[in-house]
């Protein structure tokens, strides 16, 4: 047996006696866990399981153990996450300082800001959020207008965020800020920390079309901010900032299900639509669109898949994690419509009798799903992006 | 076959137009849904829209209508849906007065259609009973008992079902769920003893209701066993004037995302400058124009009588979802950020179009109908 | 009875009485009428029913009855447009001088050119084609560089067109010539008229994927044009081509299946696929597939007459002929793919045994059609116009 | 299941691109096209590639193959869908062999396989009747005779039909056309009497016959009326070897059509700087990756004997299919005039495209099957 599946018996023997019983399902909204100054959880098991796996610095597996992380390797890492998917055990924590801060703080951070950040991040005790766009910005990331000036010790913010997730619940920001007015749009931007305790620090939710407000503006002030809050060189926050955009395209092109519904566009064609004598969905045509959504979305998984093995091999042309952000929130997307024209008018409920929760979810995800086309870089900007680096099409 | 209005329907859409526009817009339907408004829409509205003569438009001047066609209907239904504006219209003037009209003795019409055409009483039309539209599977069963007949079993997504004054319910008598023989149509009071409604919260903010049927009396309308045979002409109007809806609703959203990407700027141009974006735009137009030609040539169905009345109904249906569905996607994403949240309306339009595409059958209901009457 | 219905009358009477009955099925290619110098009739019913046309000006029912053309007003070239399609009449006489060059010559050809040419053109005397594109050129067309030097009593012309159809069998070509090229490429272009018998002239067919070779490409190696051959004004050929274009567009998108094959996608799944029990198409995709087009092809018949109500009500915004290019290319394009699908093996002979006529003539014509969304301004081109001049969105 | 070639099948991809670049380009094709070569493909090089051991690379080392695997021969089936090289390579190895492998007995896996290795013999496999895949609808009847079956019936489509050596048939030994049960399966020689073999002309250029049996002597492959169980994975076999095919001449034109965008100057600038086009161009790439990986996994399913063979077959076939007919239309739009044009070489990829289409199977026919195998 090699050393990897050594590591694999290990890691299986580990989560089947640590993970409880009850953290061995999917988890609905209310049973995740986030991080945070005044962390809160939604049942014991679910404390003593992000215990465990922070203590093993498994909250942050491929981390480095200096820093609270678990110190794995790539394939040791996907080891760990196959057995939790075989397993069916949730995410520990959730935050967006692991999926997006951390990576980038790991990479451009100095060493103060490694040594005071990354291990509150492993561990869950401060939550954070993003600030990147802002009102008038959308696409053009770079036309920022949110400003930091330089008073000496420390920078004054002035300006607004929007679509900061989870602002309002949040304990620091991240932000990219206008550092200098007069050179090239993104030569004059710096990546900044910002305690939200701070004076002058606001945020308000912003209703969206499914119902959720899960989003803020967020306002600057006259916000000081310490100079050692500054990641990288100053006017060079372009860097951390498209380093970042990245990964976050990584994540929502692997984004499941946003609102947690557990019925599956199979099983909702199954029951809604209902079948003939020959076993077949009974509407030719929905089980046309179901049959293609499928394919699509298997085809996805498999790339995921493929992506991985190239990795792993040195072998392909290593394109597709350019193309994935695109492909996976359009096949999200689909996946929601298809999910909906399944369940017919029970998948239009809003609220109140007469829907199940996986009704409901269905429809507050299909709504939510729509966002996902635009948030982190557009599907347009997107095949902007194929069409110049991959394709190596003329401007 | 007119594909044009003539000038009389012309002015009916200029009247709807500017009459929906100040009293009936978008932010009245998220004014009904701020308030949880139970009933659903403004009654006073209501009693203004039968005042100008809409209740009664297509009823026949014996019961105090305008007889003055579908296709006049039909320009005001289109505004209705650039306005997203919440009435009985649809149920009562469409669905409800056409069966009554259809199907009911003289003595019927007459107690029921003046009271329509003022505005007094609405009505409704009550068919589906699962998640998907599909009037042949019927279930509900009537009986006979004496002079009447007591009906059990249930409905959904009854537009406008819990505030209705009269229901028309599609019920089996004979035969087995899936046959189109053995449905007969009855006329239930509102408030009939037995009777339970409930409101359903729907995405769309538009009122629709859950008709549980405990034993409730009701009136046969038309021949017994042969209730098909009025149902399905009623559901076909029902669907041209749906679409009618949702082509005014895919005509505005269309004219939001053409008028914002004039409009918004990034990179330092307006967003209307990208060729992608142009060319899905110009291709939207593109489609939207085919899908008027269409629905015209519905109405034309409906108001000569049309032996084909069926083919076009699936066939305005069909082509009208795919276009609101379309569009509807396009106009969020090419609003981008804002697109998606509350305080913009195109996520009104998003829910209604999606509402509306279920409503009396989807795409795939209506190309296999369309393909089965065209005998292929 | 109003003067139209009376009209209609006459028309479907004349019909009857006039148009043999085997002129009345849709003509096979070999069994069509062109013009020409040396016209040749496939049958002598083709030639009588020609001649009676002619006789008649209904060549080009609504030309002026002085340039040899029937003199009917819209209305009137409408009922008789419908009544020959109720009966099934053949068109009497083909050439693009009829559907292109006259129209043109009638608003801007001087008092002389009109006397000369459009009564050749109404009696089919003469065989036109045209020379717009060039290699270089495609949708750029104004970037054409086919020159006309200026030589006192005439021009000389030297270069090459391209897609120049029937260029081989035409006795006249009418061409786009750059007469200045120091100006803006759209204001040193002429529309000028050249003899095919001219010295210098020579074409040579082009094979398409279709197997046809329908198209030319058309080479001018010195050639002496008359000056009294410019149409318009010296380098304003632009506006004339511009007119043409619009015109030429108009014809494509009435086009119907090219090749001529006389079966219907719904014919063809009929027979090709078979129906089951309930007499649906055996194969629920492909049924999908064809009404999903039928529906498309029939909304755009019905937009094409609502279109000429329009017109003739002065109804509606009459956006609808610049979208009849695009949208009418397309369709047909997808007909032909609906069809071949229909046909399944059957529909992809080439040639030779196991393939009757309907079969390989759904072959080529679904090959031919590939061309119609490129050729007369792509439909890329076409969407950029809507996009302008309907939509109003910036450049 | 891996999803990228190993060291070994690498090579063996370079060393395929290379020779059929070099000896077997698209020209060949139209070579044999214009001379109307009644083989249909080019005798000498298919000995070549038979000494590359191409013929026998997927055959048990006991008959003289490489046993290399079928993720290697698709690598060189991919290769050869770029050059649209015509060979009887999948008619003899991928169909006939693979019949022969899984259904015969050890004499007849002797007597035909070396000789498959060798290059000495082809083979095929006849299945359809009709226009249309439909593989359970067989009506040619075998009956037995002594020792041996006489067939009569007719065969359509039959890829390199009127060349193979020997021809495995599939027929009807009992039941009714439609069903699996009751189909047999036969060895027939090329040669055999009452057996009319006719070249049928199509528009990819490739050879396809139509075969009429006549009282056909036919010696049974396999078990009798149990043909199905082998029919069914030599056929999923064959729909993935050409989904291979196919994605190889996707990626081909593809690769031309970005060539061509970045090269053709329209309006003073390049094509492929027009965004309409760039958003179409990148789309497709990455509709290419997707169908990449379901490729790959449809080859692990047979190298590694997944149960889930069926799936994959029409998954991978009903991908590549609606692929291919994308890119082949964006390929011939994109290229403008020229694109129209027999000159250019994308033309033949355009036809060959819908001829793979159709053989084994439309999209609609694998959506079918695979919701089917799906449950649903």
């Amino acid at each position: 047996m090699d050393a990897l599946e050594t590591f694999r018996q290990e890691v299986r023997e580990w989560l089947e006696a640590n993970c409880p019983e009850s953290q061995r399902k999917p988890a609905s909204r209310e049973e995740q866990v986030w991080a945070g100054r005044n962390q809160t959880f939604p049942s014991a098991d679910a404390k003593l399981w992000f215990e465990r796996m922070r203590d093993k610095g498994w909250t942050v597996p491929d981390w480095p153990k200096e820093y609270g992380g678990g110190g794995l390797n790539d394939a040791e890492a996907k080891i760990l996450k196959d057995e939790m998917k075989r397993l069916g055990c949730r995410t520990p924590l959730l935050d967006i300082g692991i999926w997006m801060l951390g990576p980038a703080l790991l990479e451009y951070g100095n060493e103060a800001q490694k040594q005071e950040h990354i291990p509150k991040i492993a561990r869950g005790e401060i939550r954070w959020c993003q600030g990147y766009s802002e009102p008038g910005a959308g696409s053009d990331l770079a036309s920022l207008q949110c400003k930091a000036e330089d008073k000496g010790d420390h920078f004054l913010v002035n300006g607004t965020k929007i679509w900061t997730t989870n602002a309002d619940k949040s304990d620091w920001i991240f932000c990219l800020v206008r550092t200098d007015p007069n050179v090239k749009k993104q030569e004059g931007i710096s990546f900044l920390l910002i305690d939200m305790e701070s004076e002058g620090v606001s945020a308000s939710p912003i209703e969206l079309i499914s119902g959720e407000s899960e989003f803020c503006q967020t306002f600057f002030d006259n916000v000081k901010v310490p100079k050692e809050n500054l990641v990288g060189e100053l006017n060079k926050g372009w860097s951390v900032a498209k380093a970042l955009l990245k990964h976050e395209r990584k994540l929502m092109s692997e984004q499941e299900t946003p609102a947690g519904t557990q019925i599956t566009p199979v099983q909702a064609a199954l029951d809604y639509v209902g079948t003939d004598a020959n076993g077949k969905v009974a509407n030719a045509a929905l089980r046309d669109q179901l049959v293609r959504h499928e394919m699509k979305y298997r085809a996805l998984g498999l790339t995921h898949f493929r992506s991985f093995e190239e990795k792993m091999s040195g072998a392909g042309e290593g394109n597709i994690p350019m193309i994935m952000k695109y492909v996976g929130t359009e096949c999200t997307k689909e996946r929601e419509e298809t999910l909906i024209a399944m369940l017919g008018t029970q998948g239009l409920g809003w609220e109140g009798e007469g829907f199940n929760q996986d009704e409901t979810l269905a429809t507050r995800g299909w709504l939510f799903s729509k966002a996902l086309s635009i948030a982190g870089g557009s599907s347009e900007v997107q095949l902007n992006i194929i069409a110049k680096r991959v394709l190596g099409l003329p401007d | 076959m007119p594909l044009v209005l003539n000038e009389e329907q012309r002015l009916l859409k200029d009247t709807a137009k500017e009459f929906l526009g100040s009293s009936a817009p978008v932010e009245a339907l998220r004014k009904l849904r701020d308030e949880k408004n139970e009933i659903g829409y403004d009654k006073a509205l209501w009693q203004q829209m039968a005042e100008l003569g809409w209740a009664g438009i297509v009823l026949p001047e014996d019961y105090d209508g305008l007889d003055f066609g579908f296709m006049g209907l039909g320009a005001i239904i289109e505004e209705s849906g650039r306005t997203l504006t919440a009435s009985p219209l649809f149920s009562t003037v469409v669905l409800g007065a056409s069966a009554i009209l259809l199907g009911g003795s003289d003595e019927q019409k007459q107690s029921l259609l003046p009271s329509v055409a003022s505005g007094e009483k609405t009505l409704t039309l009550a068919v589906d009973e699962y998640a998907h539209h599909n009037p042949a599977a019927i279930a509900l069963s009537a009986k006979a008992q004496g002079e009447n007949f007591v009906l059990t079993g249930k409905k959904v997504c009854v537009v406008d079902g819990h505030t209705a004054d009269h229901i028309v319910v599609a019920a089996r008598t004979s035969g087995t769920t899936g046959s189109t023989d053995g449905i007969s149509l009855f006329i239930v009071d509102g408030d009939a003893e037995g009777l339970t409604r409930t409101r359903r919260w729907m995405a769309d903010s538009r009122a629709v209701a859950e008709l549980n049927f405990d034993k409730v009396s009701g009136q046969l309308l038309g021949e017994l066993d042969k209730g098909w045979d009025i149902l399905d002409p009623v559901l076909d109007r029902g669907r041209i004037c749906l679409a009618a809806e949702m082509l005014g609703g895919t005509q505005e959203i269309f004219k939001r995302t053409v008028d914002y990407l004039k409009e918004r700027e990034q990179f330092g141009v307006k967003i209307g400058s990208f060729q992608a974006l142009k060319h899905r735009a110009a291709h939207m137009f593109t489609e939207i124009e085919l899908a008027k030609s269409v629905v015209l040539d519905a109405f034309t169905a409906i108001d000569e009588g049309r032996a084909d009345l069926g083919q076009m109904a699936s066939f305005a249906k069909a082509t009208v979802n795919d276009l609101y569905y379309l569009v509807s996607n396009e106009a969020v994403q090419m609003h981008g950020g804002i697109g998606v949240t509350d305080e913009l309306e195109i996520g009104f339009f998003l829910k209604r179009s999606r509402m509306a595409i279920q409503l009396l059958g989807d795409s795939g209901f209506h190309r296999d109908r369309y393909a089965s009457l065209s005998g292929y």
